[in-house]
């Protein structure tokens, strides 16, 4: 008994960690001071300003912008991969996972660097070199997660569809399909999470104009960082929530049915 | 269901790219890339230029001239116009990296105060290629019910171990070894190895004192109360004292630094004629007096300042009285083997 | 009738490693290896032992490894609380994990800052306790505080899957045996989740190693790790040659740590978090 | 055979509010081998695992050898357990794995190296000390799992499904290994299975289970031969179970006809479960059966055909040496003898007759 109240302790510790610099700002976005450590009563003035704020749009709507395009790009990229890696011969194949691992477990900082030497040799820092340098990290996320799912896959249910006439494409879509769709979206999620919290790398690669979240949110820190920061936070934090349970929800449903 | 969410995602997707795209595709022609200090503009100002003349501004900010010169010579963007500090204009125009300007296309150029003019003599000689912006000196903002006036007179407050943890000093090279140099002093365009160790040597004193090394955070530290001795801008000082209450802000008597942030073109502008459009939109009284309400830093503007009410123009952290100017220097530009001893003493200072 | 080989469905892939992943290595190499003029030289590499990059890198040494022991040691017994509550669906530890995540770190960390400065809520409420009020702001303390507060689910994340993927008949076994549960934690939960904890070590130690955001927004200026040298050059100092050098060196140290915990973990699990 | 060992004492267990085991009461005795055999979900693995001292009954009490164990953790019973999946530890050799209890214990090098030895020759498996667990084969990580349990010297070996997952022929291999293995070790050994041949096969005593209850306790020919019910009859081979009317002593009705038997002391048009075994069905000339009807299908089986006869409304299910074409019109008949007449269950999930062991 003494040892599970020790356990919810440690518990609530860890999770308080976790989640109070979020309660802080949750807090400060409806607070109705400009002082950050004084309470001067509760306001929703924060969140209407927010709106008007062209910046924090602006940069919120490139965030999504970059977040979903590299996330969908790759995950068609990285499952295609998957495929062709899988059905390779086990040296290509390793060659593949090895140079896969790179993106994953080079520093962020060289990783950065490296891509900006590139871009700035060859082109234009713009929105479409940080749409690269995104795609390069998310890819191997979306690859490591189908992999798997493809061992798992029986090779002769693909083949016996193809032998019952299916075509390749008709094989895959009702066999091999619905095996990786987990691996598939998880990786999905994998890449829309990895992007959206990158600072490191699209610090190095971005243009003149662009600015994702986190890259403004780096120069407003230094400014001093206006609350409409924190509203938005909270929007973001409330979205990621919802979808979340949304999805595990679902998940859970499933594993019942 | 799973593959609705994708659906979704995916048209979602579409729209945005599909919007993304279309703007880029126009603004090609017709832009402005502008780099520029950070909170050095205000927004405002920027998007009726934009309206008036139907060119669409790329905004970019940087932190210190040393960025600033990084993000230049990277080259992989190319800008129209720039604004940066004296030396590093300094440098640029002696790298041959800086186009004359037609004052002829800027004709509110008749605004700004001829003696700042003058004083631009040190970065620009012939005053071919520069046109002011915003000029100040460097000092102490301190917290008033902390320290006494008495002590902020002279730079030795800052090695006063009362005060440790309390202490804000700037996060770039040249304005840090400004303070030990001028106590010591020398001056702040030293380039004698021995005399910058020595300065140096006081930093490293120092540095168990310091509550951090910043640059635009300071202000807003201050006014949180986070620390109660800041070396900062001018400017920054103002700013700080109109938010914050109990803040005063003065110049050392040994002296410091009179700085002119102007404006400059650069060899990468792709188009003259629109750079110097809003240059003279900039020297306008209306717009001029926006970004001196947004920045709140010393306008060489006589217009703008004209137009001041009188405390306003007997605010010595904003205008520096012509003692004050006399007792300070304008940076000049290091070469590339000083900048370098600079960089190294820098980086021994930040090293554990 | 076209047959369609598989592997070529990697294709846009393989142009993608040989053109973003390979070619940038191969860039960092070129500026690494050469000097201001383009000529060949070690000089770059070397300078690492130059006292100033040496006592950053040592010292990037010494918070990255304090901090993986830290994440280690909080991670460890969280990851078994969370594997005796037997939860029906594992995915939810994920989620809770994950879910900070998606808040952006720079936010988050900015929260800490308002928690910790000076006159932050932490220092107003010892004040109001009458205690004296302490500097947990600018220190490498709070770097590392930083760093463990952003990587510690990629250390629980590895430990509870490796955890729960040790059936509840092995442990039964082991107390049929007579193993009690001090004897089960060390001969049985330890040796079995050892490939977890190693791959949480790398997905701790290297990003901590090679962190220059979280050493800037909570260093105040005074720590100065290896990525901040590399930073600096690159961003302030414009010495991309000598960047390059000390990146290659960095990219080394990765290589070595992450090649000295292969060999130690022979599932190579590495990067299954989700 | 010997005294009463292990006395499970009105057990009841419960998971999520759903009963599992409801006042069970079972007595085990010494060198017995005993089998639980019931469906899965009957609560058999539980009982197992209530004496391995994973679980702690909700009531009633668990004596071994006289003694109170029931809230003994299980590193403190002297009885050891075969798990269904093997469970060996993965990351330890076969001969780490064999040692870990005696290493528990803290036997002397040389006693467990002896032991090691000798639990691999007793399973067949001399010379694997130094292999990895993954190398082997299913049956010999069976082996190694039983190796493992057997060093520690318990008095009593526990066996979940232990070949559940092996392929009929080692099955049957295992099956004598086992029964050679308990002559040799002279233990008992408790063995759950939801296999019948397996538990026919080995055991001393039979526990048949359902839904939490024990329907029959018996020696393998009794809870063939008689089964007490129709749960057993028809969990325990495969028979024909008929709605039937008693009309008198040895007299029954099944489907519209009177048919003798043997059975006494039922009511009056009492209903009843009528079971006859598929092997004790006659197939004879039309006439002369008690009824008739068509060979619907047939299948060979080796030693027997298989023979489906539908005959008023019923399909029998028949195994006979002798091949009758599909479409014969054929007889059925049964020596009385061989007719057994069930109670019906109270309810509709047969909840078990009160048994006294």
């Amino acid at each position: 008994m003494v040892k599970k109240i020790g356990s919810r302790i440690y518990l609530s510790i860890i999770f308080l960690f976790l989640y109070l610099p979020i309660l802080v700002l949750i807090v400060l976005s409806f607070n109705n001071s400009k002082t950050r450590v004084k309470w001067g009563g509760f306001t929703l003035k924060w969140y209407a300003s927010l709106l008007e704020n062209e910046t924090i749009i602006e940069a919120f709507v490139m965030t999504l912008q970059i977040t979903l395009t590299a996330s969908i790009l790759a995950t068609i990229i990285g499952t295609l991969a998957a495929i062709g890696i899988h059905a390779m011969k086990s040296k290509g194949k390793a060659i593949m996972l090895g140079a896969t691992n790179i993106p994953l477990l080079n520093a962020d900082i060289v990783t950065g660097i490296s891509m900006m030497l590139l871009f700035v040799r060859f082109t234009e820092l713009g929105f479409s070199t940080v749409l690269i340098a995104h795609l390069t990290f998310d890819i191997p996320y979306v690859i490591l997660n189908v992999l798997p799912k493809l061992n798992q896959t029986s090779k002769y249910a693909y083949e016996a569809a193809l032998d019952l006439g299916a075509t390749p494409l008709y094989a895959f879509y009702k066999i091999v399909w619905p095996d990786i769709r987990p691996g598939v979206f998880s990786g999905f999620l994998m890449a829309v999470t990895m992007s959206l919290d990158d600072f490191s790398i699209t610090y190095f690669t971005k243009g003149a104009g662009v600015n994702t979240l986190s890259t403004m949110i780096y120069t407003e820190l230094r400014k001093g960082i206006k609350p409409e920061m924190y509203a938005l936070s909270t929007i973001l934090f409330g979205i990621a929530l919802i979808l979340l349970l949304v999805m595990n929800y679902r998940s859970s449903k499933k594993a019942i049915n | 269901m799973k593959k609705h969410i994708l659906c979704i995602a995916a048209l979602l997707l579409g729209c945005l790219t599909f919007t993304g795209c279309s703007d880029s595709s126009v603004e090609e022609e017709n832009t402005l890339t502008i780099l520029n200090y950070g909170k050095y503009f205000d927004p405002d100002a920027l998007q009726i230029f934009e309206e008036e003349t139907g060119i669409t501004i790329k905004y970019e900010e940087y932190e210190s001239p040393e960025e600033m010169y990084t993000k230049y010579k990277a080259g992989s963007i190319d800008y129209d116009l720039l604004c940066t500090s004296d030396y590093m204009i300094h440098k640029l125009i002696e790298e041959g990296e800086v186009l004359e300007m037609n004052y002829d296309n800027i004709p509110e150029y008749k605004n700004i105060d001829p003696d700042i003019i003058d004083s631009s003599a040190s970065f620009d000689a012939e005053h071919k290629y520069t046109l002011p912006y915003f000029y100040g000196t460097v000092g102490i903002l301190y917290d008033t019910n902390v320290v006494p006036e008495s002590e902020v007179q002279t730079w030795d407050v800052l090695w006063d171990e009362k005060y440790t943890g309390n202490i804000v000093m700037p996060n770039s090279v040249r304005d840090c070894l400004l303070v030990p140099l001028k106590r010591l002093n020398y001056s702040i365009n030293e380039t004698n190895e021995k005399h910058l160790r020595k300065a140096l040597d006081l930093l490293f004193e120092q540095k168990p004192l310091v509550y951090a090394y910043f640059v635009d955070e300071t202000a807003d530290e201050m006014i949180a109360g986070n620390a109660a001795l800041a070396v900062v801008y001018s400017g920054e000082a103002a700013y700080a004292q109109d938010e914050g209450e109990n803040l005063g802000y003065t110049v050392p008597e040994e002296g410091s630094n009179l700085w002119i942030d102007s404006w400059f073109i650069p060899k990468t502008c792709k188009n003259q004629e629109k750079a110097e459009l809003f240059l003279n939109f900039l020297c306008r009284e209306d717009i001029a007096a926006m970004n001196f309400d947004y920045v709140y830093y010393a306008t060489p503007h006589t217009a703008v300042y004209n137009s001041l009410d009188e405390e306003s123009k007997n605010n010595t952290t904003i205008f520096p009285t012509q003692e004050t100017i006399d007792n300070c220097e304008v940076y000049v530009s290091l070469d590339r083997e000083e900048t370098a001893l600079y960089n190294k003493l820098w980086k021994e200072l930040k090293s554990y | 009738m076209f047959k369609l080989k598989k592997q070529f469905l990697a294709g846009p892939y393989i142009v993608w490693i040989i053109g973003f992943i390979l070619l940038p290595i191969v860039l960092i190499l070129f500026y690494g290896l050469s000097d201001y003029h383009g000529n060949f030289t070690f000089d770059n590499l070397l300078s690492i032992f130059d006292p100033i990059h040496m006592k950053s890198l040592l010292f990037s040494l010494r918070l990255a490894l304090i901090c993986t022991v830290i994440c280690l040691i909080l991670a460890y017994p969280l990851a078994m609380i969370l594997n005796s509550m037997h939860l029906k669906h594992q995915s939810f530890v994920v989620f809770v994990f994950v879910l900070p995540m998606w808040m952006n770190f720079m936010l988050r960390i900015l929260a800490w800052k308002l928690l910790l400065s000076n006159n932050g809520v932490i220092n107003n409420i010892l004040a109001s306790l009458g205690l004296p009020a302490i500097q947990l702001l600018n220190t490498p303390s709070a770097v590392v505080f930083g760093m463990v507060y952003d990587y510690l689910p990629f250390m629980i994340l590895p430990i509870y899957n490796a955890m729960s993927r040790i059936g509840h008949d092995i442990i039964d076994a082991a107390r049929d045996l007579g193993a009690n549960q001090v004897q089960v934690f060390f001969k049985i939960t330890m040796p079995l989740t050892i490939s977890g904890v190693l791959s949480g070590i790398i997905m701790v130690f290297v990003p901590a190693l090679t962190s220059f955001v979280i050493s800037n927004l909570l260093g105040g200026g005074k720590v100065l790790l290896i990525g901040n040298v590399i930073e600096q050059e690159f961003m302030q100092t414009m010495d991309w040659n000598l960047g390059s050098g000390l990146s290659i060196v960095l990219m080394i140290f990765v290589i070595a740590s992450m090649a000295f915990m292969n060999t130690h973990n022979k599932d190579g699990e590495g990067t299954a978090v989700w | 055979m010997g005294k009463d060992f292990i006395h499970l004492s009105n057990i009841s267990k419960s998971f999520d509010g759903q009963m599992i085991l409801d006042e069970l009461d079972l007595k085990i005795k010494e060198n017995e081998f005993m089998t639980l055999l019931g469906p899965s979900g009957c609560g058999k693995t539980t009982t197992l695992r209530l004496l391995g001292g994973f679980e702690t009954p909700d009531e009633g009490k668990i004596f071994f050898d006289g003694k109170d164990i029931t809230h003994l953790p299980p590193n403190e019973r002297k009885l050891n357990t075969v798990f269904q999946k093997y469970a060996l530890f993965t990351h330890m050799s076969i001969a780490e794995n064999i040692a870990f209890g005696l290493k528990i214990s803290k036997k002397s090098k040389a006693y467990i190296d002896d032991k090691i030895k000798y639990a691999l020759k007793l399973v067949n498996l001399d010379g694997y000390e130094n292999r990895s667990v993954d190398s082997l084969s299913g049956g010999q990580q069976q082996r190694i799992a039983i190796a493992r349990a057997i060093v520690n010297e318990p008095k009593v070996l526990l066996l979940d499904e232990p070949l559940g997952a092996l392929d009929l022929k080692l099955r049957q291999d295992m099956q004598y290994e086992l029964i050679r293995l308990k002559e040799e070790l002279g233990i008992t050994f408790v063995y759950v299975t939801h296999d019948q041949e397996e538990a026919l096969t080995m055991s001393d005593k039979i526990v048949v289970m359902n839904q939490g209850y024990i329907q029959q306790i018996g020696s393998p020919e009794d809870i063939y031969n008689e089964p007490i019910n129709a749960f057993v009859a028809d969990f325990i081979g495969e028979s024909n179970i008929i709605d039937g009317v008693m009309i008198e002593d040895k007299l029954v009705e099944i489907l519209g006809t009177k048919i003798p038997c043997v059975d006494i002391g039922f009511d009056k048009n009492q209903p009843v479960d009528v079971v006859i075994r598929p092997e004790d069905v006659k197939l004879v000339d039309p006439s002369a059966g008690f009824m008739e009807g068509d060979v619907v299908s047939i299948i060979f089986k080796g030693v027997h055909y298989e023979i489906e006869v539908h005959a008023n409304g019923y399909d029998w299910l028949v195994h006979t040496t002798k091949m009758h074409p599909v479409g014969s019109h054929v007889g059925i008949n049964v020596t009385p003898f061989n007719i057994q007449i069930m109670n019906k269950p109270e309810s509709s999930d047969e909840k078990a007759v009160e048994l006294d062991v």
